[in-house]
């Protein structure tokens, strides 16, 4: 299993050295797509070793320079390794899709993968997603997550243009600021097991109930921390950089960012509400993941309303959907936290394909403005159909498994005692529903003949497989009973929710 | 595998197959393949619903990664109730399907077009096929999904396609929504999402209430009732004819469904006010329903109306039976709930014929406004049979499945309980709101169909028309025949009635003694009749049939020995009116005839009129033109959505100056965060 | 090193790191707050040291050198050369004038106290005593980001920020392990590198690095 | 003699002597309001004349023209099925077919929409404003007419027309209550105003503007115009002796004899000779109404309707 863990961060690593210093850019085109391979391939070993084992507390893999006193710094359980392969699924997705065909020349959103140093960032981007999700150490967590704002920044601000600079500086500086609020507070969780005699960052062991914490250290270091992944989760108040990198990164960086970066940082969040929980009962956290949620489901409402450009619709959308995470991580409960950890994979092949098309709505229409797109439906088929079904699919329309996800967040939610917080989501909901519809058909219905683009036609290009497996697996993976549900019941027992 | 769930798999294989020939097959044989398939679907769920109404069961469930119960699965597991609204989707699903197959061309007949009709029907069949929650709301979301896309379907021809399915996308899913919310309340109070356990647990209480409450508006949402019904008027005429047609006759039916269902099972014997509540949303509905459909000139637009009106018709007869029983007279309870399916059958037959007849118009004249129809009785026969009938049953005149169907809803009416006193003041008024709207359907239906088929041609597409091909003109006949057939022989529809409210283990105060009084209550009178022993009242509409015609046959008699002699002279003008008889524009129109109705209800409707005069050049005094518009909005819409969306836009519109790109703002955002959340955290 | 002068000079490495802080809010030159900088870093450094020294912790004393490696030196470097390269002097005109930020600082030091309540226990020992005023100096880092215009100036809170957060892990926990330690201080550094290598671009793009240019994307 | 063969003759002779009566009857209104106003009158069977002339004369149509002939012929059919429910010689009705008030009504009514399909089919400007017009008083009339017969049914507990008058013979003292006397009302203005009556319709007059069924029937001649008129004639009468019989039940047969029989349509001849009479008395000293106020009086017998019931509430 040492090997997996080992092979699945190793491999990225080397994958970008190569890439960086190669000078055959036929063969860097594809080493990101070979990265989440890597990623998804090992996630899936380490999914079937964590199950075959049984085992909550898998063997670590121990660097060379730990100092760490108990357990490792590396470790693979049912969760981490769920969330692994979902990265590894995710990525596969953007990357795939995200693939130019070479026929395509430069064009606004569009690039060139050749260049070493794009492949290079996506591959330590990838790995660094996989460290935050394979480490157990607090600490190592965080340097991995502050990791991707490294990696991603330069992706973020690929275009250079001005747009592009401004949203790569805010999303570095907002990114950083939070993050380090969060390591605030993961110092003062440290401090909190000084007390015992035996510090540690290790998350194994600070959710261990026998582990002795000064609880007040914990409720601060606690909060703060989830303050600050929360930013990079992109949970209101905290949300200001996310449609502004979004929007400006190239199509399959906003994918990648948006499908796997924000659940990275979720899962942070969901493990740190594990050790308040396991100390602190349910209610420190429930009050700041509520809060969380709605706010953000407000900002979604309330901006996706008469947003102007689809772009930064989608990344409103996603601010919707992690605030819906919030809302089931403040529910708590194995319903709510299986429904989480299903929607985290379920938005996460939706989101991405939905990116990438409208990347290619981009460059076919050369405007990101939804009253610049009329008629997509009738005069580019290729491009509004997988956006369309995509939608529908993030909308909760069945098959998708966001309908049953939300279907169970509510219910758990009335289940716990929550229904006003229902209410108030369900509200929220409608209205994001209304303005998300409303775009959706203006872009895409409608006359053929009515177009206002100056622009010639674009016939759009670039790989429809990927769209179309990520779809189909958003549409069956709700029925998927078996090895799935398996897997999510695991994972939702190492989060402590077994109860 | 009992015959019921290989009926059931049967369905969805069925369903399979059709999206699979409307992805497939080859442009031409699109129609026919996919809507056979689509056709197959609905007659199989029309003899699953039969098996289930006859007591069969059977259970057919899937394996979920997520879902409510421990076990995590989605039950199909109808009863007595879930059958007939099962072979009422499958029956008006088959004749829409049937229609499909010569209607379908453009949009409609797409792959997508035919794809998602499949799609739509089958969660239509399934919707009372549900056994817990999640199968319920997922069938639900089907349909909701499969009609959304169907309603935008022609979004390439009028613009007006796109508002609607928007308007329809966001109501439909604020009934989802409201569903949602009722269900999970229910789930959490009765420790199950099974509908078995939950009818077992007898919930009661606050969250009883609560559930009741949600459930209603997410039904009555999706019923189309006032206020909520705004969808339906801009959503069924947009949609392609057939559609229309499955959504009105059917699906506007699992609103119906949800209600009985949760009143008569998941929520029985609930207090008084529930009934005052669904009456206060359905007596409503009929009047304003009515009224609407009566002063409109576009014929779908009308139909949409209609729709209100008569679901609000049903849903008045469930709330006198809940009424009824939450007082203690089951007879009557038992009577108006067969009352309200009778109703709901009928107007699912007369509604599908009315609106394929109307896609017939449609498809013949490319006109679906009133006032340029005209004339077609002659150039489309069959078409004109069938869509009278249809107005008959529409207008609830005799011998059509509306007539039996209003007269036991009248009967329950009258009998019902006036021992206390809020309803003793009620009933007077429900009843002379269920006249007035009856009156009103009188001329709203004459109104249909006189300018539409009789006088002259007022377009040129109403002069060249012809009657459309086979496929529409059978599927049309085959729904006035059943609206004939259920009028003869209302008693099939009161048994099939009175049988599914036996499991259903109907409204009221106990369930074992309503249960048999809703099938003693009812039964098949003399002959082919209805007849309701609890009340001592029955009909026999074949007998009254008999009788007219006994009385009529002297008549025709006279009638004839005098056309021997005198046979009919045809002249170019009789008395003409002035002699400018052939002018296209001298018939009455449509709007001409909601004329003296919309004077009458002027306070009520609230037109926009419009005057220009246009004065001659040379003086003031000299009128060159007058030009006079009339605009009837729907004044719900108009008073109640349009201000709340033209607030949220503007509260949208306020948000985007807060993400105004100031990176200090953003900074700002989150330090206030992080000083909130630190004092908080010492507090 | 007695107890009492173990108590003054983690004092005094306090008392250094707030006044920097607290300068930063008044100083206009950028080269004067890259100074100031450069003093608050060498006096985490102290702060670090004092401590290993007093506890004998080797590890401690190399993170001390580290930090002072870096924070005291590396990036000040970075952050001249940066100004220097950017020609930008002066921080103009802030958005709240310096009376009030430093108004404002007192409160947010207050607020500090008001927050570390629980983190500080029943007891609190001589170093944890001067948590407080690392929160303060988050607080202010923070408000100088919130005010100042220039990107530099931006740059500079967040390293004040950083600086007092490694303040607080030190006097609460003696530090975080030594190889979360490396990759913090690693990942400090890469952030500084990469705001700097923006600021080259905002100054090439935009023709200067005034952040309120940024405000192209909005809603 | 089974009953149900007795019951079915004496509906026969009920149809009869209605179908004999009916221009009679119509014949004698016209001369009691040509003698009040000074007139001679054409003699009380002029309308068999008419009816009689219009039979030999040959009926024309115009281009467009479908139902022309079939319409009448519905229309009579249904005005004699109305005529054959209603319980006005005796109280026993056909097993098969009760004299159930919704039935009733929607027998009226089905004449009432086969008379405005006939002006629309016509296809002129005024065969679609008189149908417009009717159609709008019979849909203001129909809450009327339940919600008063609601009323007069829930002493009974039963919308049997015959229990009902059965009842009112039993107990003559329910004629004068109050209720009774409310709803009574009610369903004569009603009555007037489906059948054409003044102040709602003026039926003798051509005037273009204010006519409703004169605008519907202009087209018609021959003997389409025949069956028409005498279908209107016929539904005027039915209603008559319904609102006769209501008020007066007296003289129905409640148990068959020969005698009785007899007497019972003595008793009818006369009730409805009287009602008749005094309407078109009534008629001189009134004008027509303008149309659109038509409404309020018929709202104002809604409520007379309206508070009957309520008064039923109180007196049980």
């Amino acid at each position: 299993m040492a090997a997996v863990i080992w092979l699945a961060l190793g491999l990225p690593t080397l994958l970008a050295t190569a890439s960086m210093l190669s000078r055959r850019r036929r063969w860097t085109r594809y080493a990101a797509i070979i990265a989440s391979v890597v990623a998804l391939v090992s996630g899936i070993a380490l999914v079937v070793l964590t199950r075959s084992t049984r085992a909550v507390t898998s063997t670590a893999a121990v660097t060379t320079t730990a100092m760490t006193t108990a357990g490792g710094i590396l470790r693979a359980d049912s969760l981490s390794a769920y969330m692994l392969a979902v990265v590894g699924l995710v990525a596969l997705t953007a990357t795939w899709a995200g693939l130019p065909s070479k026929d395509i020349g430069d064009s606004s959103d569009s690039v060139d993968p050749g260049e070493g140093t794009y492949s290079a960032l996506l591959c330590l981007f990838l790995g660094a997603m996989t460290l935050a999700r394979l480490a157990d150490n607090l600490g190592v967590m965080w340097v991995a997550i502050e990791a991707t704002t490294i990696t991603t920044a330069f992706l973020v601000g690929q275009h250079g243009d001005r747009r592009a600079l401004e949203a790569a500086w805010k999303y570095v500086v907002l990114g950083s600021v939070g993050v380090s609020i969060a390591f605030l507070g993961i110092v003062l969780i440290y401090a909190a097991t000084t007390a015992g005699g035996a510090p540690t960052l290790s998350w194994v062991l600070l959710a261990h109930p026998a582990q002795p914490l000064d609880p007040d250290l914990i409720r601060v270091g606690a909060a703060l921390a989830v303050l600050g992944f929360a930013t990079k989760a992109g949970l209101a108040p905290m949300h200001s950089w996310l449609p502004d990198a979004h929007s400006q990164a190239p199509a399959a960086v906003s994918a990648l960012m948006s499908g796997v970066l924000l659940s990275v940082a979720f899962y942070a969040i969901l493990r740190i509400r594990t050790i308040s929980d396991a100390l602190l009962g349910p209610t420190p956290m429930r009050g700041m993941l509520l809060t969380g949620g709605l706010l953000s489901l407000l900002v979604a409402a309330a901006l996706i309303l008469t947003q102007p450009d689809y772009k930064r619709m989608l990344a409103y959308s996603s601010i919707e959907h992690m605030g819906l995470l919030a809302l089931g991580a403040a529910i708590g409960g194995p319903l709510a936290i299986g429904a989480v950890l299903l929607h985290i994979l379920g938005h996460g092949l939706a989101k991405p394909s939905i990116f990438v098309v409208a990347g290619r709505i981009l460059t076919a229409e050369g405007t990101s403005r939804i009253d610049g797109v009329h008629g997509l439906l009738a005069r580019q088929p290729r491009l509004a159909v997988p956006f369309l079904t995509a939608m529908a699919a993030l909308l909760g329309f069945p098959p998708s498994v966001l309908f049953f996800t939300e279907v169970a967040i509510v219910v758990a939610g009335f289940q716990q005692g929550l229904g006003w917080a229902m209410a108030v989501a369900l509200t929220l909901l409608l209205v994001i529903f209304a303005g998300l519809a409303r775009h959706t058909v203006n872009m895409t219905l409608g006359k053929a003949d009515s177009t206002g683009s100056a622009l010639p036609s674009v016939r759009p290009s670039g790989a429809m497989i990927p769209l179309g497996l990520a779809l189909a697996l958003v549409a069956v993976i709700g029925f998927l009973a078996g090895p799935l549900r398996d897997v999510i019941a695991l994972a939702v027992a190492t989060l402590g929710g077994t109860s | 595998m009992s015959l019921l769930e290989v009926g059931l798999v049967a369905q969805l294989a069925l369903a399979l197959l059709a999206v699979t020939a409307a992805v497939a097959a080859p442009t031409p044989l699109r129609p026919l393949l996919a809507g056979g398939a689509t056709l197959l679907m609905g007659l199989s769920g029309v003899a699953t619903g039969a098996l289930a109404l006859g007591g069969r069961t059977g259970i057919v469930s899937a394996p979920l990664t997520v879902g409510l119960g421990l076990d995590a699965r989605m039950t199909l597991a109808p009863d007595r109730l879930g059958g007939l609204f099962m072979l009422l989707a499958g029956a008006v699903g088959a004749v829409a399907a049937l229609y499909s197959v010569g209607y379908a061309r453009g949009p409609a007949g797409s792959r997508t077009g035919c794809a998602a009709f499949a799609v739509f029907l089958l969660g239509l069949q399934l919707v009372p096929a549900s056994g817990d929650v999640v199968a319920f709301l997922l069938t639900w979301e089907l349909m909701a999904i499969g009609s959304t896309i169907l309603v935008l379907a022609e979004h390439g021809r009028r613009d007006q396609v796109r508002s609607a399915g928007l308007w329809y996308a966001a109501m439909t899913h604020l009934s989802f929504l409201f569903l949602l919310a009722g269900f999970a309340v229910l789930t959490v109070a009765g420790h199950s999402s099974s509908f078995a356990a939950l009818a077992a647990g007898r919930i009661s209480g606050d969250q009883a209430g609560l559930a009741f409450v949600l459930l209603t508006i997410g039904f009555a949402t999706k019923a189309g009732l006032v206020p909520v019904h705004v969808w339906l008027p801009r959503a069924h005429p947009e949609a392609p004819s057939h559609v229309s047609a499955v959504m009105s006759a059917a699906m506007v039916k699992m609103g119906v469904y949800g209600v009985v269902l949760t009143v008569t099972r998941l929520l029985p014997g609930g207090p008084r006010w529930w009934g005052l509540v669904v009456l206060a949303l359905a007596l409503p509905s009929a009047l304003y329903g009515i009224l609407q459909a009566s002063v409109t000139s576009d014929l779908k637009r009308l139909l949409a109306y209609s729709t209100t009106e008569n679901v609000g018709l049903i849903l008045s007869a469930v709330a006198i039976s809940m009424l009824a029983a939450s007082s203690g007279d089951s007879a009557v309870a038992g009577v108006a709930m067969v009352a309200a399916l009778m109703l709901t059958v009928s107007h699912a037959a007369f509604k599908t014929v009315l609106f394929l007849g109307a896609g017939a118009l449609l498809h013949a004249t490319a006109e679906r406004d009133l006032d340029r129809l005209g004339g077609l009785v002659r150039s489309m026969p069959r078409t004109a049979v069938a869509f009278g009938v249809a107005c008959l049953g529409a207008a609830a005149l005799p011998v059509t499945s509306g007539f039996a169907a209003e007269w036991v809803l009248m009967q329950a009416r009258i009998h019902g309980d006036s021992r206390d006193q809020l309803t003793s003041a009620l009933l007077p008024a429900a009843i002379a709101v269920v006249a007035l709207t009856a009156g009103l359907a009188l001329l709203t239906f004459v109104k249909a169909f006189g300018i539409a088929f009789m006088a002259r041609p007022r377009s040129p597409g109403a002069t060249t028309a012809h009657e459309v091909n086979r496929p529409m003109t059978a599927a049309v006949l085959i729904g006035a025949a059943a609206v004939l057939a259920l009028g003869l022989a209302p008693g099939l529809t009161a048994t099939a009635a009175a049988t599914a409210l036996r499991s259903a283990g109907v409204v009221g105060a106990v369930g074992a003694a309503t249960t048999t009084s809703a099938a003693a209550a009812v039964g098949t009178g003399a002959g082919w009749g209805v007849a309701l022993p609890g009340i001592g009242a029955h009909l026999d509409p074949l007998a009254l049939t008999l009788l007219a015609l006994a009385v009529t046959l002297p008549v025709v008699l006279v009638t004839w020995l005098l056309a021997r002699r005198h046979p009919r002279r045809d002249v170019d003008l009789v008395w003409g009116g002035g002699g400018v008889r052939t002018s296209p524009r001298m018939p009455y129109t449509a709007t001409s005839f909601a004329e003296p109705l919309v004077r009458v209800f002027d306070d009520a409707l609230q037109p926009t009129r419009d005057l220009r005069v246009t004065h001659a050049q040379e003086s003031r005094y000299l009128v060159q033109e007058v030009s006079f518009h009339q605009h009837l909005d729907d004044r719900v819409e108009k008073s109640l959505y349009r201000p709340a969306i033209a607030m949220l836009d503007r509260a949208g519109d306020l948000a985007r100056l807060m993400q105004n790109g100031s990176m200090h703002r953003y900074l700002g955002f989150s330090f206030v965060a992080l000083l909130v959340v630190l004092v908080a955290v010492a507090w | 090193m007695t107890d009492a002068g173990f108590t003054q000079v983690l004092g005094s490495c306090a008392g250094v790191l707030i006044l920097t802080a607290v300068l930063q809010l008044w100083r206009r030159s950028l080269s004067g707050s890259v100074t100031l900088l450069a003093l608050q870093g060498a006096a985490l450094s102290a702060l670090i040291g004092t401590i290993g020294v007093a506890a004998a912790d080797p590890e401690l004393i190399g993170v001390a050198v580290l930090v002072l490696a870096i924070k005291a030196v590396a990036i000040p470097i970075v952050l001249g050369r940066t100004a220097a390269a950017t020609g930008a002097r002066r921080e103009d005109a802030p958005r709240i004038n310096p009376t009030a930020a430093l108004l404002l600082s007192a409160v947010l030091t207050t607020v500090a106290y008001l927050a570390s309540r629980p983190i500080l226990g029943a007891a609190p020992d001589a170093a944890q005593r001067a948590v407080p005023v690392g929160i303060a100096v988050v607080l202010i880092g923070f408000l100088l980001l919130l005010t100042r215009r220039q990107a530099i100036s931006q740059l500079i809170g967040f390293v004040v920020l950083d600086n007092g957060i490694a303040m607080i892990a030190l006097l609460t926990a003696g530090g975080v392990p030594l190889v979360v330690e490396l990759g913090v201080s690693l990942d400090v550094l890469l952030v500084v590198l990469i705001l700097r290598v923006l600021t080259g671009r905002l100054k090439h793009v935009f023709g200067a690095t005034d952040l309120d240019d940024l405000t192209e994307l909005h809603d | 003699m089974s009953a149900t063969v007795t019951t079915m003759l004496l509906v026969a002779v009920q149809c009869g002597l209605l179908l004999a009566l009916a221009p009679v009857r119509v014949g004698l209104m016209r001369q009691v309001r040509a003698r009040l106003e000074g007139r001679a009158g054409a003699g009380v069977l002029q309308p068999w004349r008419d009816l009689a002339k219009l039979a030999r004369k040959e009926p024309l149509r115009a281009p467009g023209v479908r139902f022309g002939g079939a319409l009448p012929v519905l229309l009579m059919g249904a005005s004699l099925l109305l005529v054959a429910l209603l319980p006005l010689l005796q109280t026993a009705t056909l097993v098969a077919v009760p004299d159930d008030l919704f039935v009733v009504v929607s027998v009226l009514l089905l004449g009432t929409v086969a008379i405005a399909l006939l002006g629309l089919d016509s296809g002129t400007a005024f065969g679609g404003m008189g149908a417009s017009r009717h159609m709008t008083v019979a849909a203001l009339v129909e809450p009327t007419i339940l919600v008063a017969v609601y009323a007069l049914s829930i002493p009974v507990g039963t919308s049997n027309l015959s229990a009902i008058v059965s009842a009112r013979l039993d107990h003559p003292a329910t004629v004068v209550a109050p209720v009774s006397l409310l709803a009574l009302v009610a369903l004569f203005i009603v009555v007037i105003a489906e059948t054409g009556r003044l102040p709602v319709d003026n039926p003798s007059t051509h005037l273009e503007l204010t006519m409703i069924h004169e605008a519907m029937i202009l087209e018609s001649s021959g003997r389409d115009l025949g069956w028409v008129e005498y279908a209107s004639w016929l539904r005027l009468g039915a209603l008559l002796a319904l609102v006769a019989n209501l008020a007066a039940p007296w003289g129905v047969v409640q148990h068959l004899h020969v005698l009785a029989v007899l007497i019972a349509m003595v008793a009818l001849v006369l009730k409805v000779a009287v009602l008749g009479a005094a309407i078109a008395s009534g008629e001189v000293f009134l004008a027509k109404l303008r149309l659109f106020r038509v409404p309020e009086l018929l709202a104002g017998s809604f409520v007379l309707a309206f508070l009957a019931v309520t008064a039923s509430y109180l007196t049980v």
